[in-house]
């Protein structure tokens, strides 16, 4: 009959590409990693499973009017998610350990050197043949090395949208992957002796300091560097939200319901960027091999910027911290203080390394508003 | 269409301009925060002496000031 | 004064049409009917109270920029708000039942059955000249079969938006009719000894078995049925969000404040289908009588559907079971309890009918992929 | 080199024009009245943001495809958060004190004569050629006296959106001021005799009553005053979400989670329209000026109703509770709560005067229909 | 455009009528809400003695009777 | 335009398609779910002793296959 032979030759069997059996066995690797292995499984999971969502063929679910699509294009296309995330992480993050610490703040902008470097490598590829990245592709994967999700997706989003998939994943693939890709990097650029020095201890931050602090941040922004407004702009009104205290249920639900219903969203939008015609190219491998160089670098900065620091000033900085710079809040840190219990056991880092850390992530909006200036300017 | 060389040479010319911009900014950061920090230390919260309607006499002048500042330059 | 008259002719009593009081009328009675009488009040509320504000006269609501006819806009005509319900509907589900007996999913799928044949009846009139009823609008009417309320909506929207309105209320209005429908049909179909029948205790469920069964029922429908993937996609992902234990407050969000959010938005939006024009046609009466057989159908064929499993299995099924696979969660499977111990008291059916009753939303999820494959290819 | 100059160019310092400065500072103080003074804070820590955002140069915020204009545009243009924010406070408010002493919602009436002769105000200014407002922009600014946001927020941005930024400002900021504003007032309108009067214990209401009301209401805005409908019909639905007693969970997430949110998003909106070229306006300095007058004229109003009614009625009404039925819900009801004390230390008014308080938003709410049927038909 | 004296009388009318609307707009509420409460006092709650299928029946006569009338008027 | 006839036949195509389609689709569910729970429980949860980093290298090597596929076509 007519209609066995429509609905036969309406399966998936029937339509599904190769590549979209790929990537549909990338979706579930994902998933895999988030749930069994605890890779930075609130994004992961979303992310996966709309990649999969993405490639299955014959109905439009990340084209057309498909949800997936509408959601990119409501939430992303216009950066609407990754402004709302970061309005959250600015709720949810303790800015006290940098300003009981300003110098540590330095660490975090030196582990943005592996944003710039990695640049210059993927414009190195395309120079020698090898990929064919232009400017603002680049630039979107030296993202990568800032460490933090929502600025990765921003500047993807806006720079190299087609792109978008491969350095979401490779962002968070690589933040989950910290403690494995550090450890290594801070042994071999520090001496025993270096990663065993103990802190002083961090002086008390006072509410008013706090409650200024995002003022300030977002003061200078306006000032110097207006294109990282709407991102730090973003941090900086949830940090507010959330040290003023007059605002408890606006920054109640900026911490929770908002974040969670704009990750559940952002997840699903990032994977509609996961359909084989984007993600099963030559330059998926550039941004994985890139971005993991990306991240080497960042912790290599930090750390060295931490050594070069000691040589000035008298409140010494164990170098170990500098890797936390990079940001990959909070775990970043947690690998410090592994890394400092392990040089000796009694040397607790983690309230130290916090201050790079949650500058890092300063640090990479910054790094992300300088790239949209300059490509939006020259390239 | 540009070279490989001009590519690459605007890849060093970024990396240069943005690792100082971050660095930059974020010296300026560290100066502001210990500024910020050492002040409230120094004088203490303010006191709180003024009138509360004050604020919309305030708005008030700040727009007329403004509105004046204008008419001057029109 | 002129003014005065302008105001006078702009009040509702000078303005108001019979048709608009009359929906006033019905809004009411579905208010009475959510509140008093308990009738699926998470969603007749909402609609009822939207079915009024559409009909008041003399000024935007459901028409040109106003609130409701926005909301369906944005949410109903994408679909966005039915697939957000449906990821809700996810994480709110418990698959554990039907793991344990995997064959009670063929109770889910028998209950369907009046789906199908109601479709038939609904043309069967436009045959007679007696409604006039085209093959998308029969497809969407007989989905009030599958006694779910969002894949209702769904359908409709996609397929006859006009009658969105009647066959919303139609399906919740029925849902909430369940213990008022079902259990004649089950007793005439079924001996006492049947009812009376003890099934086995059910088995412990893995925790990795109720992770991958959202996997595989996407796996499965993509590879044989996409047209269901937007449904059946957003069904798995809400369920592989609480299931895998690794994104509690996504999970969480997604059973409380999304899916309340969206629940109002939903309501409302379908409210603006209830502005006279759409409801107050003879079409309405026949999707009224048509639902009522299409649920009687539903719950015959999930009952005759156990005791043709019953001549065939080993471990005896209750045949009252198939009536819950109808859908309509929970309140058929209660239904079920409560026939089950009218039968023999000590006879607790209620986790064995969760079985065929989850299973139903996957089986009218399914049957409404395929008509909107039909529907789309051959009407 | 090039590329230096480009940045420095791109900076704030050289972008920055001298009223984008002083509305950083006007957003500043809008910060510090917010969180030092307590000014509405839920509100103008958004707002006040939002200003900032608005004016940091050479970067689109609050323009072109920025986030606040996003949210303009989405949320306010389209009046989706102001009404969806009366929903939140329909599902807030306790209207049995109205069932209690129906008679107090006569102050509530009586209370927004200071809206209609701060329009008359306005006009006459542009009458007598100080400012140049026309109709629809004083319509919008006498709404600053009905001391409700949402519904001020609401029609600004129907008829007069260039001066929504300093409509909401103002309307905010004397609803912060009541405390100041309102007891010169009264004390000067009423005797102490008077301020002395004990009212009679407000009886019980029942659960019944409390349903029917929002229906009862929404019927009569139906049948008078349609333009209306759309705000009051928003108040109804969530209070009868909070009263029926059916829909818990869509009533507590009307009252947090989405309101929450939503307020979040308005006030940003909002700020997208503190921008130096809507604000700093000479017609600014006639809004705030106008405001306070509208405010002042509004508790003369309610007070001598108030006097009034004790010369027909039995039950004498304490004067003082004539000052809250201008709304500004809770303050102006525990300013007169506070006026009661200091005149009778045994006279708790607090429960009466929020009879007329919450009337003052029905009453505020007619006055937005009345004010967008005529400026429609006649402006 | 409009004069000014046309513009203020527009003013006036609007100031008149508005209050006026809302005065009779309240005053009806007041009534209405008396009302409610009174016949609720002396009435009681409603029997419950209807049929719960009714409801279905007495939408379909709402349609029905709704469609009739429009029958005769076409 | 459509008789009806063939309107009321496509009915019957739809019901009977449909109702094979669902039975199909939710037999192989039940066929998955039993296949899926009994491998489960013959071999367990699968040991973990893959290196962590080794995904980043089976995503680049499913691209890489992918890519090298495709040339081979083109
Ligand atoms: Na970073
Ligand atoms: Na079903
Ligand atoms: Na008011």
């Amino acid at each position: 009959m007519d209609v066995i032979s429509t609905i036969l030759s309406e399966t998936g069997f029937a339509q599904i590409t190769f590549g979209q059996g790929v990537m549909i066995l990338i979706g579930l690797t994902l998933l895999y990693l988030a749930i069994v292995r605890g890779f930075e499984p609130l994004l992961l999971v979303p992310i996966g499973f709309g990649g999969i969502l993405a490639n299955i063929p014959g109905v439009d679910i990340a084209t057309g009017d498909g949800l997936l699509y509408l959601l990119y294009q409501g939430g992303l296309e216009t950066s609407i998610f990754p402004l709302l995330i970061f309005m959250g992480v600015g709720a949810l993050t303790d800015f006290g350990p940098v300003l009981a610490n300003p110098k540590t703040i330095l660490l975090g902008a030196a582990a943005q050197i592996g944003i710039f470097v990695t640049v210059l490598g993927a414009l190195g590829l395309s120079v020698a043949g090898v990929m064919d990245f232009n400017i603002a592709e680049a630039a979107a994967i030296g993202i990568i090395g800032g460490a933090d999700g929502p600025t990765a997706i921003y500047v993807a989003s806006k720079l190299a949208p087609d792109l978008l998939g491969a350095i979401a994943v490779a962002a968070y693939s690589y933040m989950a992957l910290v403690p494995l890709i550090q450890p290594p990097i801070v042994r071999a650029l520090t001496s025993l002796e270096e990663r065993k020095i103990v802190m002083a201890q961090a002086r008390e931050v006072s509410k008013l300091e706090k409650i200024l602090f995002p003022l300030l941040l977002l003061l200078l922004t306006a000032l110097l560097l207006p294109s990282a407004a709407p991102l730090l702009g973003m941090l900086c009104f949830g940090n507010l939200m959330r040290e003023c205290g007059v605002v408890e249920r606006l920054s109640d639900t900026a911490q929770n319901a908002l974040i969670n219903i704009v990750t559940i969203l952002l997840g699903l939008a990032v994977g509609s960027k996961l359909g084989a015609e984007y993600f099963l190219e030559w330059k998926t491998l550039g941004i994985l091999a890139l971005g993991v160089v990306a991240f080497a670098l960042g912790t290599a900065g930090g750390v060295l910027m931490a050594k070069l620091l000691n040589l000035v000033v008298k409140d010494k900085v164990n170098p170990i911290i500098g890797a936390a710079g990079v940001s990959a809040v909070p775990m970043a840190a947690r690998v410090s203080n592994r890394l400092g219990i392990e040089a000796n056991p009694e040397n607790i880092l983690l309230m130290h390394a916090m201050g790079p850390n949650v500058a890092g992530v300063i640090g990479s909006a910054t790094a992300a508003g300088i790239m949209i200036t300059y490509v939006g300017g020259a390239g | 269409m540009q070279s490989g060389d001009e590519l690459f040479f605007q890849g060093v010319e970024l990396m240069l301009a943005g690792i100082g911009s971050v660095f930059v900014f974020l010296i300026m950061l560290v100066l502001a925060t210990r500024t910020m920090s050492w002040a409230l230390m120094r004088f203490g919260r303010a006191g709180e002496d003024d009138l509360p309607l004050a604020h919309v006499a305030a708005i008030s002048a700040a727009v007329s000031a403004y509105r004046r500042s204008r008419r001057v330059e029109e």
